[in-house]
């Protein structure tokens, strides 16, 4: 088969329309689903500030699992839900739900290491001012590990770019299933390379914006 | 206001090497009271002060603020009582995150105060911590003292009703040592705070302390007013805490010259407080004795608005005659004794 | 060593191929079987020698993709044919195909052309002209019915029913997800199309290898015919013709 | 295609037994690469102990490119590289060399991530003793960051796991692909239930190992 | 031995408002000296010592240690002769994922000693700053001031010729304090050290420093020896220090009992030094005079093993009679001035 930039083009701005439409929703939800799980990991830990070790062992139960399954296979199990929540099972949004059960415990874990090294100073301060559980993590914890969690996030969304070339398999597009449809099963390189390319830079760029968003935080 | 009842302390409960850093601690500070303790390196006195707002559980012990019993509080209750405990730590804890504004500001913040009144108030401390100009760094662009003062005006910040201080100015030259503790002594005199104070500087208890409990050992062993303290230290680590200010220890260069001159048995410490200081009985002693008088050593000082005076003389004349004179000196209700070998 | 053989193949065929491996063995050939997940692989291990034989393609996939790379592969004996299907829980008829209805096919490159091209019989769309198996959505040049065609793994097919209007269903993954591939669908390919023959493939130097040819015979044997015939259900439909007359057919 | 449980358990073992040996090699040489690659992003940076622009840049672009590619089209863009090194390009062992190439980066960032939270007097302190730059990595940045570096393995390790599914593209086998293959392909529900339990259990085992190791050296 | 020259040092260079902490700093420590630095918070002292060993790089001029100007020297030379300079830090520094042993062990290790000798070393240097007992203990299992004695003793351990000590008692009590003091006095004496020392602790200048600077707005403002210093300082920051050991402001409450009684114009501070302390004074005065002699506040000490005293008196009797006994004081060569209205 030929290569056609005309028929090219408008693909690729399609499919570089779903990668962002992907990556922006599901990292979102994620977010506001793996930063609460990353915090309820620290602080229901053995000595932590809410310190359950039911609470505690059942999300990093639940995170394990998530984590070790194989993404295809999440999406089969998670079928029934994603119909739940989006009506289908196919295509670009419904594959954003199993991105979400991806991409949120590996935040949560991300979150998790990040904050674990604030210094235990931190948290007394707050303590001694009284402050809720839910000051120490806003006003204290949050900020305090603000650098790191920046990194982490970055570390997290480019892991979610790649999970989103795997979204190809219900339908979802994209960038990445552009690259492995054409490029790779089709052997057209200039697809490849292109669909390569513009993920370099989109990476390159969102990892350019976290060193340095997270060395302004740092100060050092 | 203030009470420990038998305070006990054990760190590492389930390891091979529990340290017990507290045994038995009673101690009471009333409303508007600053009490000071020290101690030594280790002797436990950051463990005692991090009980009172329970940050280190006791093992053992019952801690009364304001009459309720903080480790029977269920965590809601206890973060309201905490709010009223002001704290400066030892390692100043300061937020990185945050500048010298933002830190000030943060018990603020938590109490939900407007933007306005909040920006007030920061200024005001860190001004009066002097340090209104670096309101925008961060701490790792302060100074050891800074950072210390920024600790200060934060704990302020709420008007607590009870401060604890731990080694508040241990970082701090003597002229910003001075105008902190005119600060805390301001804030007692205008709003009844009450302070608890950890120093080693014994001239920090000197100058605003109105008690002081001495600890070693996890143990309180000495306490009282401070100038009973610092006029009649029963145990030698009170006198080794009170010398340092009052330089009672005659140093060993001195007292090996008086032992050339062959004198060391004339050489004799008074020891006078109150009243009896304003008399001049050095003056009435050359005048109606026969022997010349040379202060080789001491202080002449006011404690807690109380002249004292811990001087080291020495007499020079007949030996008969000095006897009188030392006689003398005692009729006066003044405390006078012959200086040991070791200069103390 | 001829008498050790690779044989890359997939899932899918891998009951069949131990059986043969178990027959050949008994030939004093050793095969050893590799299986691949991924449908590019098996034929560039093929060409760079990796691997000495393989099955898991349509004789039109296999085609197109040696031509358009250049590699130096021959087909050297049929296997069965997969035929796939048009199903639906939504509808009986093709004609019940609504405008604008969502219709799902396998996206894998052996797959995905011969999906388009069931379409395109089935009189849904137009591929442009001589479509030859290999290529994708953008080879439709007509969808009148503005079909909103999305392309999912194999396996994702079935599981799609319920979402979509319809969706083009291998007979493997048909059978496995619990459909009839013989009653179920709505259209179906014929069990007999040349196009979708699979083959095994071999390096073109080494094509005429004896060994090569046991193989074949082993796998045309009644033993491993009533074994794809049992094993699959009918899913899988044995097609033991001479090779050349195939490739001249197609 | 029936189910049949005498077929099922050598199969399960055999895809064990490459899981494991695939995730112990890549771990290892990924560690090999990354935890250098990872330190030296963290010298060379602005301000680091061997500030080097150049060499950061570079590293920097290398990890982000290699972490922008889909796996599958990583596996095949160095299948000469593969084959240099292994002599195949197929199979378990040649699954390795993709597999170091997506884990080595990973862990770079990560390792990247634990160590720019040591506390900069950690540095003041070891040059003030004139460390070397190696002592300064070996005897105080690592030490120091070794409790939130142990999270951190443990995230790519399960990372990791996740990779080897995919490692069935060039035949590599393994429990990952025994679950895609008949677990989801083949519709076969024991399968996928009995290699995803497996896969928990694996994760759950090392996320515990993790935790435990990480908390023991942080002692809090 | 140490000598710094022009040393500038402007922090946040390229930021909106760059603080300059050093300003033409001149300074010469000699081998075998104690160095003392003494300023408030602020003043720019620990941007000093850390530009000593470059931590700090100096925005301007040089630095030389032992013949070679640290500014100039390649990399690997650089940390040759860091090898032979200690610093103990005013933040202690220690590392949290050693034990006390491990964080005193760590420069030793670095140097490539057999563990044996690092052991030997390590227990000897724990039990010198008193903490053999807590050698397996975590920092954060240590109290404030044991941190500070972890990082005196690791400074310690490869006996270096230069020592530089940022605050490192300034969270110490008085008696593990002299214990460090006595400890560098003994190294210094044994082994030649060099020591630059921070403190805004007066009474270790006094005990220790052969030398002081002192350092404002980062400008030395005054340096010399430590009597002289002691004895006359010449700025008003140097005074401020001084009279934190000698005590010579005198407290309001005293002057406001001397106001009251309207005798507040013969009180006069008396100030004599070496020989002149030794004869009685104040006996003599006494004796002589139909006048009564009240010390009422000072202090007599030993400052570098010469006598020292600094005392305020009232004279009791008639005026013409006080004006004679001030003209006889003054021709014993002895400094006596009235005391003016602020006790000063
Ligand atoms: N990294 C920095 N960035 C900006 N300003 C700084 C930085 N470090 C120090 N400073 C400023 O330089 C001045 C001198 O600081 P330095 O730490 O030398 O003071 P110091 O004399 O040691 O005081 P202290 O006795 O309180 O420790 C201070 O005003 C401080 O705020
Ligand atoms: N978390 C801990 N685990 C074990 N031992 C501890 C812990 N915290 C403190 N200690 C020990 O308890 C004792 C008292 O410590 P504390 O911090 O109360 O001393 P301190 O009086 O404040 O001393 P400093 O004046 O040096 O600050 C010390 O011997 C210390 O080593
Ligand atoms: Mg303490
Ligand atoms: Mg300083």
């Amino acid at each position: 088969m030929e290569f056609s930039w005309s028929w090219f083009w408008p693909e690729l701005f399609g499919s570089l329309n779903e990668t962002l439409y992907m990556i922006f929703v599901a990292f979102l939800i994620s977010l506001l689903i793996g930063i609460p799980l990353g915090i309820t990991l620290v602080i229901t830990r053995d000595q932590g500030i809410l310190a359950n070790k039911t609470v505690f062992n059942l999300l990093n139960i639940v995170v394990n699992v998530l984590r070790s399954i194989p993404f295809i296979i999440l999406i089969v199990a998670i079928i029934p839900l994603t119909r739940l929540i989006v009506g289908t099972s196919i295509g670009t949004t419904a594959a954003i739900v199993p991105l979400v059960f991806y991409t949120a415990p590996y935040i949560g874990r991300l979150v998790e290491n990040s904050l674990l090294e604030v210094d235990q100073g931190t948290i007394e301060l707050a303590e001694s001012m009284g402050a809720t559980p839910w000051q120490i993590i806003w006003k204290f914890l949050l900020p305090e590990a603000l650098s790191s969690l920046i990194l982490s996030l970055t570390i997290a969304i480019i892991g979610l770019i790649g999970a989103t070339a795997m979204a190809g398999a219900v339908g979802g597009g994209g960038i990445g299933d552009l690259a492995i449809s054409y490029g790779y099963n089709q052997f057209q390189t200039e697809v490849m390379v292109v669909t390569v390319i513009i993920l370099v830079i989109m990476v390159q760029l969102i990892q350019s914006i976290g060193n340095y968003l997270s060395k302004k935080i740092r100060r050092s | 206001m203030l009470r420990l009842e038998g305070i006990r302390k054990l760190y590492g409960e389930d390891g091979d090497n529990p340290v017990e850093a507290l045994k038995n601690i009673n101690l009471e500070v009333k409303r508007g009271e600053i009490y000071g303790v020290v101690g030594y390196s280790g002797a436990g006195k950051s463990s005692l002060i991090r009980c009172v707002n329970l940050l280190e559980k006791p093992t053992a012990g019952r801690v009364i603020v304001n009459g309720k019993d903080l480790t029977k509080l269920p965590a809601k209750d206890l973060r309201t009582e905490r709010k009223k405990i002001g704290m400066v730590f030892q390692q100043f804890n300061l937020l990185h995150s945050k500048t010298a504004f933002g830190n000030v500001a943060m018990p603020l913040i938590l109490e939900g105060y407007s933007k306005e009144a909040i920006h007030d108030k920061v200024m005001k401390l860190l001004s009066f911590v002097g340090l209104a100009d670096k309101a925008d760094h961060y701490p790792e662009q302060l100074s050891g003292g800074q950072k210390q003062r920024i600790g200060i005006a934060r704990a302020l910040a709420t008007d607590p009703h009870v401060l604890l201080c731990d080694e508040a100015t241990s970082a701090l030259d003597p002229d910003t040592t001075n105008a902190v503790l005119d600060l805390l002594k301001q804030v007692r005199d205008e709003m009844g705070i009450t302070i608890l104070l950890i120093t080693h500087e014994m001239n920090v208890i000197r100058d605003i302390c109105d008690k002081v409990a001495v600890i070693d050992g996890g143990m309180i062993v000495e306490q009282g007013t401070t100038i009973n303290l610092f006029t009649s230290p029963q145990t030698d680590i009170a006198k080794s805490f009170v010398r340092t200010v009052l330089n009672d220890a005659l140093p060993e260069a001195t007292w090996k010259n008086i032992l050339e001159k062959g004198s060391s048995n004339s050489v004799y410490r008074i020891l006078y407080k109150g009243e009896s200081a304003n008399s001049p009985l050095l003056s009435n002693i050359a005048k109606k004795f026969s022997v010349d008088v040379n202060v080789i050593h001491g202080t002449i000082t006011t404690i807690q608005g109380q002249p004292f005076g811990n001087i080291i003389i020495e007499f020079i004349g007949d030996s008969r005659e000095v006897n009188i004179v030392v006689k003398y000196v005692q009729e006066q209700n003044t405390t006078i004794r012959e200086v040991a070998a070791d200069g103390i | 060593d001829s008498t050790n053989v690779k044989v890359g193949t997939t899932t899918a065929e891998t009951p069949t191929w131990e059986l043969v491996k178990e027959l050949a063995a008994e030939e004093g050939i050793e095969i050893e079987i590799i299986q691949f997940s991924d449908y590019v692989q098996p034929n560039i291990a093929l060409d760079n020698g990796e691997i000495d034989l393989n099955a898991f393609q349509t004789i039109t996939y296999f085609h197109s993709f040696k031509e358009e790379q250049g590699l130096h592969l021959s087909a050297i004996g049929t296997t069965a044919i997969w035929p796939m299907g048009i199903y639906s829980e939504k509808i009986e008829e093709l004609s019940e195909i609504g405008d604008g209805a969502q219709i799902i096919l396998p996206k894998e490159p052996t797959n995905l052309g011969r999906a388009l091209m069931l379409l395109e019989k089935a009189e849904l769309i137009t591929l442009k002209e001589g479509f030859n198996g290999s290529g994708g959505v953008e080879s439709i040049v007509e969808n009148p019915k503005n079909l909103d065609i999305v392309t999912v793994t194999a396996g994702q097919t079935a599981r799609g029913l319920q979402d979509a209007t319809a969706a083009v269903i291998n007979s493997d993954i048909a059978i496995a997800a619990g459909l009839n591939p013989t009653s179920d669908p709505v259209f179906r390919e014929d069990e007999q199309s040349v196009p979708y023959i699979n083959i095994i493939a071999s390096h073109t130097d080494r094509k005429n290898e004896e060994v090569f040819q046991q193989i074949v015979d082993i796998y045309h044997s009644e033993k491993v015919q009533s074994f794809i015939e049992d094993e699959y259900e009918g899913a899988a439909v044995p097609v033991v013709r001479p090779i050349e007359e195939v490739i001249e057919e197609q």
